[in-house]
């Protein structure tokens, strides 16, 4: 089909501006000026010029508002402005991984073996700590330091924070669950 | 119309059919056909099976085409004429069959409830009897409630419609955008299921003596080894008065008294005493 | 967790704005108030009537704009005004599916003479309802089973959803087009 036959309908900046905005709003992807004309502007007789003009008049209606038109690469897009992420991010929650049995060895010994060191939980467990425990319970705020212990190599002792209590609903480590009696495991 | 296919009702041409087509032996009214225009079909027309599979797949049933024909006459449904309309159902039914059309039962069902009214109401005034009324009311009936339905489907068909009419604005996300991971969640019981697990490994357990009474002064331990951490830099050590709570009571004195004796024996603190009945000051170890 | 210790920052109208306008076109389905408080606002100390009357600003933002916030059954969410749907249709023509009369007459009866069970709906239509129908309704969501029968058979018995009612635009089940009057069947 012959373009020039097709666009022949004259189009008010107003409607423009609303067709525009529409197509930005349900493409699939980032549209250019030329994507527009093409999928969106057939029946009109527009220029390049016309539609970049709109879009800067569109740009400038969403400053400050909940979602903004940025370019990109292939063109323009509608996007939630940067300083919104955090907020929204509420929306995609998603659930981590469960605790791995070496978490939740390491926490238990840092709870009712406090304060602990690194050393000390690798003696007990017989394997190695990775910094990634300890840095998951961390940022957990489960567990923190509570100084050094005065052996060669001055290792950091761990202990369990107010946080760890809250969690598990706990006013005191007293609270936690007994351990089996020493008769269960003297054998 | 993968769903009309699978339809009991359907009407399809029947698999191997070596009818290449039939001659129409009486008018019949024809359908729209996909909205054209309507085909009044002379009596000598010879219409292709595939038209006619498609005339016919247009009715959802026996009630759509008796409202069909019933329309097409300009019939009043409330007062149906069953002579003619029995006459131009059976033609249809029987052109179905002639065809080799597969022929949904319902079809047939009705064709015989047609004839029965048809003969009823043949049948001597007197004889029927004054409370049975018209024995046409069922299917009248049955054939608005029917019109209502395909009306309303029709309306619905109608309706703006997603992807067709309104389209949903969509909008990426920030570039800087990170979704909120949730902590997982850990039970108490898993965390003393875990203990057990290395009490249960480690033979040597028998050493560290973890009891329930021993917890509150592993707590204090902590606490204290946590207090002189944070202490002024300038005066990094307590007053060993100041480590006890008088609110706690006989037995948090005596916590607190264990723990700093449990502290001393780990070296994990130094206790010092600057002159005679003096202050006791406690601190972390000197640092090599 | 108490929802009440969460909600606790406060939060001035013209972030609130920006971040409802910002969730609302970023959600895959229609918000409502009480969807929109406990994924994007949880955070924030914030009434229902707040929310409700900002989402009516932002509603007044977007008249005769390319996009405009259409309350559905679910929920509010952004979508292109009918009159510009012919210009925009063309493009996605394709993509709309279309629905055979036996779908949309089962459709229809669950619609307007929920609940009802499969029997009914054959009774009224004069012709079997195959599983095929039943199965493209609740795979679309259109309709759920809300019981059974109490008859010999306990046969299911179907309703339509709110998914329904978004897809066509529809609030509510009276806003379905009127059926047909005793008087419309004279002559």
């Amino acid at each position: 089909m012959n373009p020039d036959k097709i666009r022949h309908k004259d189009i008010d900046d107003a409607k423009l501006k609303r067709l525009v905005e529409a197509a930005l709003f349900i493409a699939e992807k980032p549209l250019s000026v030329q994507l527009l004309k093409r999928d969106f502007l057939i029946e009109y007789r527009v220029s390049n010029l016309r539609i970049r003009d709109i879009i800067i008049a569109i740009q400038a209606d969403y400053k400050g508002r909940g979602v903004e038109l940025n370019k990109v690469a292939s063109g323009y897009r509608f996007q939630t402005p940067a300083e919104l992420s955090e907020d929204l991010a509420h929306l995609y929650k998603e659930k981590a991984p469960k605790y791995s049995r070496a978490i939740l060895e390491t926490l238990a010994l840092i709870a009712y073996k406090q304060p602990i060191t690194r050393g000390e939980i690798e003696d007990i467990r017989g394997v190695a700590v990775s910094s990634n425990i300890i840095k998951t319970l961390s940022d957990r705020n489960w567990i923190k330091t509570v100084g050094q212990k005065e052996v060669p190599g001055r290792p950091v002792l761990y202990a369990s924070t107010q946080e760890f209590l809250d969690y598990f609903s706990l006013t005191s480590l007293d609270q936690l669950p007994a351990l089996m009696s020493m008769e269960d495991f003297s054998g | 119309m993968s769903e009309n296919r699978a339809n009991s009702s359907k009407v399809t041409l029947a698999e191997n059919s070596t009818d290449s087509g039939v001659m129409l032996q009486q008018v019949l009214p024809f359908a729209l056909l996909r909205g054209e225009a309507i085909v009044e079909k002379p009596q000598d027309l010879f219409i292709p099976p595939d038209a006619l599979e498609v005339i016919l797949e247009m009715f959802e049933g026996p009630l759509d085409l008796l409202l069909y024909l019933i329309r097409k006459q300009k019939f009043d449904i409330l007062d149906l004429p069953i002579s003619p309309i029995t006459t131009q159902y059976m033609a249809y039914v029987d052109l179905m069959k002639d065809i080799k059309l597969e022929l949904a039962a319902e079809y047939l069902v009705m064709a015989s409830i047609l004839a029965e009214i048809k003969s009823r109401l043949l049948l001597p005034k007197q004889a029927v009897e004054e409370d049975e009324g018209d024995p046409r009311a069922e299917l009248v009936r049955k054939l608005q409630e029917y019109e209502v339905i395909k009306k309303a489907a029709e309306n619905i068909d109608e309706l703006p419609r997603l992807d067709r009419d309104n389209f949903i604005a969509k909008v990426e996300l920030a570039e800087n955008f990170v979704p909120k991971i949730l902590n997982s969640q850990v039970d108490l019981a898993e965390l003393v299921s875990a203990l057990h697990g290395i009490i249960k490994r480690t033979k040597a357990y028998e050493h560290h003596h973890i009891q329930k009474e021993s917890l509150s002064t592993r707590e204090r331990m902590a606490h204290i080894l946590a207090k002189l951490k944070n202490a002024d830099k300038k005066q990094p050590y307590c007053d060993f008065s100041d480590l006890f709570t008088i609110k706690e009571g006989k037995s948090g004195v005596v916590v607190t008294f264990l723990a700093i004796l449990e502290l001393i024996k780990e070296s994990l603190i130094e206790c010092v005493q600057t002159k005679v009945y003096g202050e006791i000051r406690v601190c972390l170890p000197k640092q090599v």
